[in-house]
């Protein structure tokens, strides 16, 4: 299990393919990757705030929760925190398990976790000023599945 | 014990940080007594619906006690991933 | 949308790559990785046999219902077939979306489709012989959730 | 018409791909005829349960006309992906 949380841009197909070499027995890997979408080309940037030393322990938690729950051959959480420009790629998760059922349901869990329960807040930033991002009904409810 | 704040909160409040002396048995209370110092306060706290707590960095709800609490965080429903 | 069935290796991360920086206004990309999995460590190889042709037509047709029933900012499918070694990547899906539910369900959904109605039929080669692999009834089953 | 075969389909029949010419009016008429002639089809189509069909290149079923048919086959189920 890798856990980053940074500032800095990350290499998603080099984490991809460093995840997938150092597997073993597995036959299947799922990946997501979150990219910051500009719907009407009016965001300039988005800014993402966190909370140091809790966001890592949020995400330690939901990542342990999600091993036990399917056995997996190993799991993957980056998560980049500050300013980010549309098309970045804001986070990834991978997962690997034997078959393709408990890979997509590991890396689902993990991300409908780390949507509503990381303490990450986002800001969309416009000519017209700044907004943050307000967390969606649905987000809420897809907990509900697990 | 030591108050965070994050997102439109910490502007709200004005600061991500404080320190606060409190005798007040739960998160609950000492939300009150905030709201009650400044108007600022009042700003941040005036819908509790729209507000997550954490007690010492795990997710708590408002009547969680406070005794032995070293540091408490109040902020918006999160929106990571 | 980009389909490939081919014999030659591919690189995983390149493509995964490409995929992701072809994209615009989406905010969710998933991608899958089928692996050759070796369970007891008997495995020699895995060779893939399919029908040139219909292969194609199949994962067109695959491809074309997952972007009829989702709003998808791209797909992309690369399927191997002869000979392959226990670790190698033996296929892959991406999928791009605006939101993360979206790109799931879709790459589920060719996963599903893949798996039972593209035409490939797997044969493990081990130092007893040779085995075809059988398809298995909850693949068919995966079949219902659409 | 062409017929073709494949994975233990082939295996058994002991060939990829014949020219077969028939009267028969749909695919199961084809595949009686088929095991009526040499025990080695009779040891392919012993189940047909355990067998899939297209016709030019699309998944059918065992009752499917043959007239205008160019190219059928025969294979077990697919374990792609």
């Amino acid at each position: 299990m890798r856990i980053v949380v940074q500032e800095a841009p990350f290499d998603f197909a080099a984490e991809a393919q460093g995840f997938s070499r150092g597997l073993s027995g597995m036959g299947a890997v799922v990946t997501f990757s979150g990219l910051v979408r500009d719907d009407d080309g009016r965001l300039a940037a988005m800014e993402i705030e966190h909370y140091p030393g809790m966001t890592e322990k949020a995400i330690r938690a939901i990542a342990e929760e999600a091993q036990a729950r399917w056995s997996l051959g190993d799991l993957l959480v980056i998560h980049r925190h500050g300013l980010l420009a549309p098309g970045e790629t804001i986070m990834m998760v991978a997962t690997a398990a034997r078959h393709r059922a408990e890979a997509f349901e590991a890396a689902e869990f993990l991300m409908d976790y780390l949507k509503s329960r990381a303490p990450f807040w986002k800001k969309e930033l416009t000519a017209d000023g700044a907004e943050w991002v307000a967390a969606k009904d649905e987000d809420e409810a897809a907990l509900d599945r697990w | 014990m030591d108050v965070l704040y994050f997102a439109w909160v910490r502007e709200r409040i004005g600061l991500p940080k404080e320190r606060v002396e409190t005798s007040a048995a739960t998160v609950r209370e000492l939300v009150d007594e905030l709201r009650a110092r400044e108007a600022r306060y009042e700003a941040a706290f005036a819908d509790l619906s729209a507000l997550r707590v954490a007690v010492d960095q795990d997710l708590a709800d408002f009547d969680a006690p406070l005794a032995g609490v070293r540091e408490l965080a109040f902020f918006p429903p999160m929106t990571g991933g």
